[in-house]
């Protein structure tokens, strides 16, 4: 049955990405990544991996379809049928390539086995010890916040970066985070999807902050939760836009925001090295050491969903204020 | 406070870049970028002096012991590069304020520090982890800043230069990511000593040996080897002109010290070339690098380019020396790492003064420019002669260790090409000289450019003098370069024995 | 040695190489990110495919369940979707810059005007 | 063992509904026919779906977070299907019918 499943999947997959291949015009090509986001999503659900899965579906079939989508509303949406092109070199590379691959999965240990050497060396202590070092059921989350917890600081420092890069790249001359102003005009309307959007919007809200604070038990964390907390606001700004939703988050508290995320990350860290124990020990933060693991995973999941929601929000407000300024 | 030594350079620019990102005024961005830059390049001081008497230095982040924790594991090689990388971030920041605000609008100025600060946190970060896949995510901190900083050049063509940059930065880290994860999936870990121990016993297995292929395609693609050099010459051309600085002078330095990392520390010599002939690929690759930069160099009618292919040229150096495989060979390498970050800093140094009075960097800007510029066009041509490898700079230490790793694996034919190599070197550095010595000086179009001499602002100017004189300085007092690096490459090579 | 083992690894790498001939063929800016969305995304898969253990469940702690699937490949592919998210973010901001300042986001005619001046 | 038989005839019906839906996506003439193919379907079949994997979950939990679901696509399906069809019109498309009455429209904008 799961085996049915993965195939249908995969077969799907195949089929989306081929298509990608043939289709020409960019919205299609959006939508069509879009899918594949979603798909993929769903099989990781039944890779066992729901935390990826979720985060998939939000990144992979939400936020970078939206940004696709912004971006082509800014350059059109034609992709040209090149007069001339050559085809041979790419596929001689993609053709290496693969075969490169292939032979490099042949000495790989079998799919599914559960004596694979990644389950015999390093995995088996977050599995069998995590309950007791760390205190909480999802594995995930313990490795993440807490055994590889640097690699998450780095990865909130990328998505500060990629806040910080597209502020600079986009930055319209003689402003840095000035509200854009009305212009006095009129946006079309929409009474149905403005009125349940309104009723819809603090749902999502709630729901971010249930994902945020309900990560240690089951899946979800900062991340996914900063990326729903940003799309009830994204949402919102589509409705109303970017002038009214500024004047809800105004883009400097936003950028603030972003900055002091990582802050809060990274001064947890600091707190453990002013005792004199190691970067990120959670240790020092109570004096029993599971109760420090909790306080120190909250503290900097809160740092990980803050960063994240500001710096998604700064980058529609970064395309938006060019969506308006090209339309004028 | 001491023993978190190993942290420090990384923690503290990640510490600095969102504090910087609050600072709205850009003087005080400014003063506090230099601060953050001057106490991370004193860490990282501190650190190589440590790790010179007290040999390798473990840090377990987190207090997670190696192999499920993340480690740091700082050696000789890992603190000359912190403070090379470090160094030339605080030179570029204290010397550079007046470039950056001629060339960078003021509403940029800030968050360009910020970006700086980031590529600087990534660069450390890369340069001090002992984990694989954290070495992955401080790539792609140090690339995404990157990206931001190219684009802010003032030229469209920047764009367009940080874009291809991306997509070919990005496949490279894809691969490198592909790579990490076959290895991964074969000894179960991501400590890279813990995969140096696990990996010798896999040199039969293909997937081992498709992972190692795809981090050295990856890591090359970061290194900008010919023929994966094709972002380079864009990007440091129309960069500004204190990105082109840092950039030249420690972004391709990082990528050499993974490609060195990777292929002698983690995979160990024996596999690495039982499993490829990398000595073969490395040297045909480095040979032809040299000649196909230096040639292209000549023949730019832009100096900024030129200076570019030239990079690519001396990368070409560097992988000979890795490509030779021994320990002195390895020890080259080195040695032209740090010498190269001297050269190309004083000469992009110079030449960023130059821009600044006269607007860009074309030979037909710079005519006799040297009668306006005496000072800044001397540190130039200091930089160039270390380039070319005339006795009494640094460049002729690095060219020396080379000829003699090449002569003493009896490879004739190699070291009359190193020689022709440098040939080349001087036939575009004598055109720069003809240039700005002797050319006869076009109407200038930059309206503060005052008659007669007018030198560059103080800043840039003593930046530039430093820089040259660290040459000259280097290439008679060589201890700090050459014994580093033998003691890196030995203790490379003594890892490598079982 | 079976091929069915494998059969998932290969689908999963000619995803990857479909991505990959989006990057290096597709002339147009946009196009080629979708492209590289498509190739790290296929990377991702093939980690989490290597991850899974058959009748496994998925790493959250409970009562009774003693296979659980490798949560580390979870945790670096976490971390790489949001890296890859914020390459892609970096690259479309650069591509509308790109399309004010040249009026196009094909390669071969943004070549051109290069060329031109 | 009743809840079980309806779950599954539940579970078909809207299975063959998402189907009837795909097909008269690909073979209706314009775009408002298009959306009303899936949209109409699209809604019922998806909240049979649920009904069905309410009926054969046993915990509270998971009842809960079901009807959650069932609520949410409630409010979302029509509301995405009637600001497609109100985007399309703003953007000049006709309905067919229209269109071969006579008077084109002054730019084909539709597919």
């Amino acid at each position: 049955m799961e085996l049915l499943v993965d195939i249908a999947l995969l077969s799907m997959l195949v089929a989306t990405a081929v298509s990608l291949i043939l289709v020409r015009g960019l919205v299609a090509s959006i939508m069509l990544t879009s899918i594949y986001g979603l798909l993929s999503a769903s099989f990781f659900v039944t890779m066992d991996a729901v935390d990826v899965a979720f985060t998939e579906a939000a990144v992979g079939a939400g936020v970078s379809p939206l940004l696709l989508l912004m971006t082509v509303a800014l350059v059109g949406r034609v992709e040209q049928q090149p007069r001339k092109r050559h085809i041979a070199f790419p596929l001689l590379l993609v053709t290496v390539t693969g075969v490169l691959l292939i032979v490099g999965t042949l000495d790989m240990p079998p799919f599914g086995s559960a004596d694979a050497p990644a389950l015999q060396h390093v995995a088996p202590r977050y599995l069998q010890q995590s309950g007791e070092e760390i205190g909480i059921p999802n594995v995930v989350t313990s490795v993440l916040a807490s055994y590889r917890a640097y690699d998450t600081l780095g990865e909130v420092l990328v998505i500060f970066t990629a806040g910080i890069a597209v502020i600079l790249v986009l930055m319209l001359p003689g402003r840095r985070g000035s509200v854009p102003d009305d212009a006095g005009r009129q946006r079309p309307r929409n009474v149905v999807v403005n009125v349940v959007s309104k009723i819809l919007i603090p749902f999502m809200l709630l729901f971010a902050l249930y994902v945020q604070f309900h990560g240690e038990y089951g899946p979800g964390g900062g991340f996914q939760a900063g990326v729903i907390f940003a799309s009830g606001i994204i949402l919102y700004g589509l409705l109303y836009g970017l002038p009214s939703v500024c004047r809800v988050i105004p883009p400097p508290v936003v950028e603030a925001l972003a900055a002091l995320g990582v802050l809060l990350y990274a001064l947890t860290g600091v707190l453990a090295l002013l005792d004199g124990r190691p970067f990120l020990d959670y240790s020092v933060l109570a004096t029993d050491p599971v109760t420090a693991q909790y306080l120190g995973i909250t503290a900097i999941e809160l740092g990980v969903g803050v960063t994240v929601a500001s710096v998604i929000i700064t980058i529609f407000y970064a395309f938006a204020a060019h969506l308006s300024e090209a339309q004028r | 406070m001491l023993s978190h030594l190993p942290i420090l350079p990384v923690l503290l620019p990640l510490l600095g870049a969102p504090i910087c990102a609050l600072l709205r005024k850009p003087v005080a961005a400014w003063l506090f970028a230099c601060t953050v830059a001057l106490l991370t390049f004193a860490a990282a001081i501190a650190l190589l002096a440590q790790t010179w008497q007290q040999g390798v230095l473990s840090y377990a982040l987190g207090g997670w012991a190696a192999p499920w924790g993340i480690e740091y594991r700082i050696d000789l090689l890992n603190g000359l590069v912190l403070t090379l990388v470090s160094g030339m971030a605080s030179a570029v920041l204290l010397g550079g304020r007046a470039s950056i605000w001629r060339e960078t609008p003021e509403e940029k100025r800030s968050l360009f520090l910020v970006a700086f600060l980031l590529c600087l946190a990534g660069l450390q970060g890369i340069a001090a982890t002992g984990d694989a896949f954290n070495l992955f995510v401080f790539l792609e901190i140090s690339s995404l800043s990157t990206y931001a900083l190219v684009a802010t050049g003032r030229d469209r063509r920047a764009l367009v230069a940080a874009y291809n940059y991306l997509i070919m930065g990005t496949i490279g880290a894809t691969f490198i990511l592909i790579g990490i994860g076959f290895i991964y999936m074969l000894t179960g870990t991501l400590n890279m000593m813990d995969l140096a121990q696990r990996l010798p016993a896999l040199t039969e297995s293909r997937t081992a040996f498709a992972g190692f292929v795809f981090i050295i395609v990856g890591v090359c693609l970061k290194l900008a080897l010919f023929p994966l050099h094709l972002w380079l010459p864009g990007a440091y051309t129309h960069a500004s002109s204190m990105v082109t600085v840092f950039l030249a002078a420690t972004a391709t330095k990082v990528a050499l010290y993974v490609l060195i990392r990777f292929s002698f520390s983690v995979f160990r010599l024996e596999f690495s070339t039982l499993a490829l002939p990398l000595e073969t690929v490395f040297l045909t690759l480095g040979i032809v690098a040299v000649f196909a930069g230096s040639l292209v160099a000549i023949y730019q009618p832009d100096l900024k380019r030129g200076l570019a292919y030239s990079s690519v040229a001396q990368i070409g150096y560097m992988v000979i020396g890795v490509g030779v495989g021994t320990v002195i060979g390895l020890q080259a390498a080195l040695v032209h790492l740090f010498n190269h970050a001297l050269m190309k800093g004083a000469l992009f140094m110079a030449l960023a003064a130059v821009v600044y009075r006269v607007g860009d960097g074309k030979f037909s800007s710079l005519r006799g420019i040297g009668r306006e510029m005496p000072l800044t066009c001397a540190c130039m041509l200091l930089g160039g002669l270390s380039l070319i490898g005339v006795p009494g700079t640094a460049g002729f230490i690095s060219k020396w260790y080379l000829v003699v790793a090449v002569a003493d694996r009896e490879q004739w034919v190699l070291v009359a090409l190193i020689l022709a190599g440098s040939l080349l070197t001087a036939v575009y550095i004598w055109r720069l000289v003809e240039t700005v010595y002797l050319g006869v000086p076009g109407p200038r179009q930059v309206p503060d450019s005052p008659a007669g001499r007018a030198e560059a602002p103080p800043g840039l100017l003593a930046v530039s003098v430093v820089l040259a004189l660290a040459n000259v300085y280097f290439g008679f007092d060589t201890r700090l370069p050459v014994e580093a690096a033998s003691g890196a490459a030995e203790s490379l090579f003594a890892a490598g024995q079982p | 040695m079976d091929i069915a083992s494998y059969f998932n690894y290969w689908i999963v790498i000619v995803l990857m190489m479909l991505g990959f001939y989006i990057v290096i063929a597709r002339g147009n800016l946009v196009k080629k990110l979708i492209g590289l969305n498509i190739f790290q995304t296929s990377v991702f898969i093939l980690y989490i495919s290597a991850g899974k253990v058959s009748d496994g469940a998925a790493p959250i702690l409970t009562e009774g369940v003693s296979v659980y699937s490798n949560p580390l490949p979870h945790v670096l592919i976490l971390t790489a979707i949001v890296v890859g998210i914020a390459t892609t973010a970096v690259g479309l901001a650069l591509v509308a810059r790109i399309h004010e300042a040249y009026g196009t986001v094909e390669e071969s005619q943004i070549l051109e005007q290069d060329n031109a001046c | 063992m009743v809840l079980h038989w309806l779950s599954e005839a539940c579970l078909l019906a809207g299975s063959f509904l998402l189907l009837t839906g795909a097909l008269g996506f690909l073979r209706f003439p314009d775009i408002y026919a298009r959306i009303h193919a899936c949209g109409v379907t699209e809604t019922l079949a998806t909240s049979l779906i649920l009904v069905a994997l309410l009926l054969k979950s046993e915990a509270a939990l998971p009842q809960v977070k079901l009807l959650f679901i069932l609520l949410f696509l409630m409010f979302s399906g029509p509301t995405a299907s009637h600001a497609l069809a109100k985007a399309a019109w703003q953007g000049g498309v006709r309905p067919r019918a229209t269109r071969d009455a006579g008077e084109r429209p002054a730019s084909p904008a539709g597919r």
